[in-house]
């Protein structure tokens, strides 16, 4: 590849390109789901790629989330890769068993010997107007799960390295992308490269609070680092990356450093990501800590369709903005 | 409804009464799918919508042949179903523009239009995932013998879901009052039925021991006698069954799928807005037998969008919910 | 009632008591799920009932999870008040669906109009040689949903009047009951009397540490309390009974008092119960904490069959009486 | 196989030795099981386990059928399926006990055997849980063209779970080469099926164009013979197809269900065991046809006494895995 040109690509092309590559690389690696061929799924994120490696490798599924993760777990243990798309990510209610009971336990039940090298890509995120069925960030649930690993890319450069590694890892990855950030556009080098997981990484450097943030919300606390900026607080952005396996070592030295965070996360606020992440730090971070750690993620509520109302329930630029002063002793 | 089919009689009063209804049960979804795409294209309404336009005469032909008590649920495309089922144009659109006047207040959208006044169990925006709640509402109908019936309507493809198998084994067992109505309006999202769609449909209800008929559900008189011909078994106790509506929908899969051609041909589109419309169809048999003249269709027409008008105008106008309702009735 | 009597039942005629007593009470009360008549479920817990109040009421259903609970709330909403049947909390991943996007939102979605008056029972915990399809505690995931309310009772006492009150509940109540639990003995009187959710019962009272335990695990750490008497450390044992409502404030107060927690629940460990709660203690007593709160759960492996090394999965009050006396400084 | 079917040929030898092959396969998934029991009530195996003995026609009559390389989902009443599919005693006892030298290092157990050697992807405690497996298994078989088969078993309790007709309409419209086997042994834990099983149980995949036969499942010969025709289909491209084996177990759910006559009589059991016995039955056959006299078959079983014998004292002694494995293999 003579490129090492770094390009501007949206998300969904990361995500894309991604694919692409690791679909010339290894011809084991297909794609199924429900209008994932011609459609290139309703987000578009897989235009293109029927066109290129054909129906057999890019393959239409009916309306049968469950039927056709199961169908992905067998086919990873005998000998393909599958990446199965679950359109919304409230769909994998429907695939539970088939992740959760088949997928995870495969290899541990079998004494080592089976593997399921299988990626699942969903979507996370609200605030698209599509109301309570249609707006959930379910991803805790998995991160619950042994034998699962967890991936949630929050710019195209990492959702590119991310699904690389995910789809060369030979355990089963739940892959996650806010669909409001498909259009987003990042710099992706064109040529191959991966991102370890396990490894998180620190958007932001700052000194004052630490703030931990997860894909869509990274780009929220990024904002709110700006307006602290303002407000003569240096906020330090850490993304896990990596729900499982979770870089937890580096969460915890950015707290130590800085004395004070946040978590946030837009799945539910309770029985969910941040009080995992918040324990961490609380733990870790114990004698360094001169607050709390504070947890910032959905309302406990089914998100609501009225815009007005949605818009209450996810942290903002604002919310984690003043969270942060207060945390801070500004309010 | 018999009379309706039987040209005999076609003077009846009864005839004529019930069938400018089902025309104006159909005219009135039609035009206020219409204005939800115009309130969609004018950036009013918050989010998509999924139009039921060209498959009115299988919400109309249903719902028509049951009592208001009877119970509905409805689908992401659930417009038709709830207005048939006798929810109105006003608290409809505000509910599509999340507005608290909205039969949920603005907090479901239209994709999860709910109404127990009407006995509709809402709409539901996971495919086939209202099946289990018709099923326990026919179970109830029967426990208590309320002697009301449940009609379970759901696109074909929900017969990808695993689920409507469970239930309809359920619901033979137990013998229950539920009409399951499948909306065959041949594609899913982007993808014709039968690249999903294995087999034959209605074999997959008497595999269950579950009683099919199929129907034409672009004429609503046909479905209106099939309609009725299920209710009364169900109301009798002899068990569920599944029918199978052959339609069209005729724009996109949502307001804002405008380019279709890539897995569907204008052509075949416009042979069914042509030969196939379930309003002209029907105005024209009305005419033609005599029970309605072409002024009093447009009659219809007109009132009905007077109607369309006022109700968008209402919820336009209407206020948002307070703030201070995020966070209510998570819990009852 | 005549006898005010405190009677000695095992936790599984407890939850058949209440269950009579409520289908007496309210005959729109009613039993769906797998051999739950003539056979009165594999672990004999609705023995008896069949016979008292007939098989339109007390329902044997095929083995279809997602179906009936599906039907439950259909029949919830419409005006009975089924008390579903999972017989393993392993089986909730097939119920998913019906749980999440339809019981838990059909309220909120509606504007409040509809009504899910729905009690789904089930089991968790694991050592009981039924390997990892059979032994997981999944009660997490359900606590992350809002819209539904989770209760797992401890003892006798404690099933037969949370279980009451689920059943009087309009929302869906998710009820875990520890199958390792059901032939335990303890008192409960023969009066109806139900218990409030959202109020944590402190099972016994001590000024070194707080343990925190949910179901399976207040025997647990009952025990392990024991075993700290005997090392000169005091421990309260407090039980949330149910997990949501939440009763933050009775543990955030113990923990103020005692200066110390540990929180032990039988689910994994990570993402789930126990992060929840040492959170909100780490946040509401921060100010009091000696230590860093502990968490202790199910170790993150999928459940071995073997019993030396299940054994080793779930924290016994040897495990518990160590951590808590390393937390104290006597480790 | 026609040959064992055809008397004509009875004096086959490929016939003598097919047919011999198939009567010692069941003796040995008998006495597997009758140690199993035996170790249960020694108290000598953690848990429970679901015995198979009735049943043995069925995993044999099949598994002879298939290659080694061809692969098998298995239920929670699964020895009967990994013996016949090429698992050796001893390493199944020592999984039954936890041990070390079991299929699974001790971590799976009775519902969890799975050995990559003989394509045994795995026993499974989920009702139906192995469906989707087994279908993806035939999906990799055509898309690498291996020329495998996968063979799906599960309990005619299986038919509850919605994803089986999931996954049969997947294989339908891809023409996989599976094959799904309902053991129909007439209960689930303790209810009969026909109150858990309306309607007809073939059509439930005719209805998914998934090809439909039915068999005795106590006759091992019968089973044989469709088992190769159904390979065979799969093989060719033709695609999935259900094969509804009826049969019977003699034992309770599991080791522990002692009293069963709340739901079936003892009779009904003794009919089954002395009318319908698949080994009794071939071997009075294999002595008909002259194909073997009675102490060819008695020898069959003493040696198979021993070779359980030898493998249950192995497994006894086997030491379990160290602590250190618990959090080992949780990841690959
Ligand atoms: C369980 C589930 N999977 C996928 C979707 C996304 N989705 C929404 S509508 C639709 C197509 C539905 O097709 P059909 O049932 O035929 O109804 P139609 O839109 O044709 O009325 C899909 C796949 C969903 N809402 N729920
Ligand atoms: C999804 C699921 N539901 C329930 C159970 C509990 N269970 C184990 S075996 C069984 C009966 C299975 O009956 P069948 O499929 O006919 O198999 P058989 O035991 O007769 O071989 C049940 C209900 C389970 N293991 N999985
Ligand atoms: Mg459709
Ligand atoms: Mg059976």
């Amino acid at each position: 590849m003579p490129e090492t040109a770094i390009r501007e690509l949206t998300f969904a092309q990361a995500v894309r390109e991604a694919l692409a590559e690791e679909m010339r690389r290894d011809p084991r690696v297909c794609i199924f789901g429900e209008d994932v061929a011609e459609a290139g799924t309703p987000f578009k994120v897989l235009s293109g790629l029927v066109e290129e490696f054909g129906s057999e490798r890019v393959l239409d599924t009916p309306i049968s989330e469950a039927g056709f993760t199961g169908m992905g777990v067998g086919a990873a243990m005998t000998g393909l890769r599958p990446v199965v798309d679950i359109m919304f990510g409230d769909f994998l209610t429907l695939t539970m068993d088939q992740l959760v009971n088949q997928a995870a336990k495969v290899h541990y039940m079998s004494g080592g010997t089976w593997k399921v090298p299988m990626v699942l890509r969903t979507t996370l995120g609200a605030t698209r107007r599509s109301a309570a069925q249609h707006s959930q960030s379910l991803h805790a649930w998995l991160c619950h799960v042994p034998g699962l690993k967890v991936a949630m890319p929050s710019t195209p450069y990492d959702a590119k390295g991310l699904l690389k590694t995910a789809i060369r890892d030979d355990n089963p990855v739940i892959f996650f992308e806010d669909k409001m950030m498909y259009k987003q556009k990042g710099a992706v080098p064109a040529e191959d490269y991966t991102i370890p997981f396990g490894v998180a990484d620190v958007k932001r450097e700052g000194e004052d609070i630490t703030l931990v943030a997860t894909s869509s919300m990274v780009e929220v606390a990024l904002g709110a680092a700006k307006l602290l900026e303002g407000a003569g607080i240096s906020a330090e952005v850490v993304d896990p990356r990596t729900m499982w396996p979770l870089d937890e070592k580096t969460l915890v030295e950015s707290a130590k450093k800085t004395s004070r965070a946040i978590v946030i996360d837009e799945g539910y606020g309770r029985y969910g990501v941040t009080g995992e992440i918040a324990s961490v730090i609380a733990e870790g971070a114990f004698f360094n800590l001169e607050a709390p750690v504070k947890r910032m993620g959905a309302m406990h509520v089914p998100i609501p369709f009225s815009p007005p109302l949605e818009d209450l329930t996810v942290p903002t630029e604002q919310t984690v903005f003043d969270a942060a002063r207060a945390l801070c002793g500004q309010a | 409804m018999k009379t309706i089919t039987d040209p005999a009689k076609t003077d009846n009063p009864v005839a004529a009464e019930l069938g400018l209804r089902l025309y104006r049960q159909m005219v009135r979804i039609r035009l206020f799918e219409e204005q939800v795409n115009e309130l969609y294209t004018r950036a009013l309404m918050p989010g998509l919508a999924h139009l039921y336009i060209g498959e009115e005469a299988v919400a109309v032909g249903i719902c028509e042949a049951l009592k208001n008590t009877d119970y509905v649920t409805s689908t992401h495309r659930g417009h038709g179903h709830c207005l048939a089922k006798g929810a109105t144009p006003d608290r409809m659109f505000a509910e599509l523009l999340g507005k608290e006047a909205g039969y949920c207040r603005g907090k479901g959208g239209s994709m999860h239009i709910a109404d127990p006044a009407t006995g509709n169990l809402g709409a539901n925006a996971i495919v086939g995932g209202s099946a289990g709640i018709a099923t326990g509402a026919a179970l109830t109908a029967k426990r208590l013998k309320t002697d009301q019936v449940a009609v379970c309507f759901f696109g074909e493809g929900a017969l990808g879901q695993g689920v409507l198998y469970e239930v309809m084994n359920l619901a033979s067992l137990y013998k229950l009052p539920v009409i399951y109505v499948c909306e065959n309006n041949l594609y899913t999202e982007y993808t014709h039925f039968s690249e999903t769609t294995a087999g034959d449909i209605l074999l997959r209800g008497t595999a269950f021991g579950v009683h099919g008929e199929s129907v034409d559900g672009q004429d609503v008189r046909a479905v209106h006698a099939v309609a009725q011909k299920l209710v009364g078994r169900a109301r009798r106790g002899e068990g569920p069954s599944l029918l199978l509506s052959n339609t069209y929908r005729y724009t996109g899969h949502h307001v804002g799928d405008i380019n279709r051609e890539y897995y569907r041909s204008k052509q075949e589109e416009q042979e069914w807005k042509t030969k196939r419309d379930p309003i002209k169809n029907m105005g024209e048999w009305l005419a033609g037998q005599k029970l309605a003249d072409r002024s009093a269709l447009e009659k219809i027409e007109s009132e009905v969008r007077e109607e369309m008008k006022t109700a968008v105008e209402f919820a336009i106008a209407a206020p948002y919910p307070g703030v201070e309702e995020v966070d209510q009735d998570v819990y009852a």
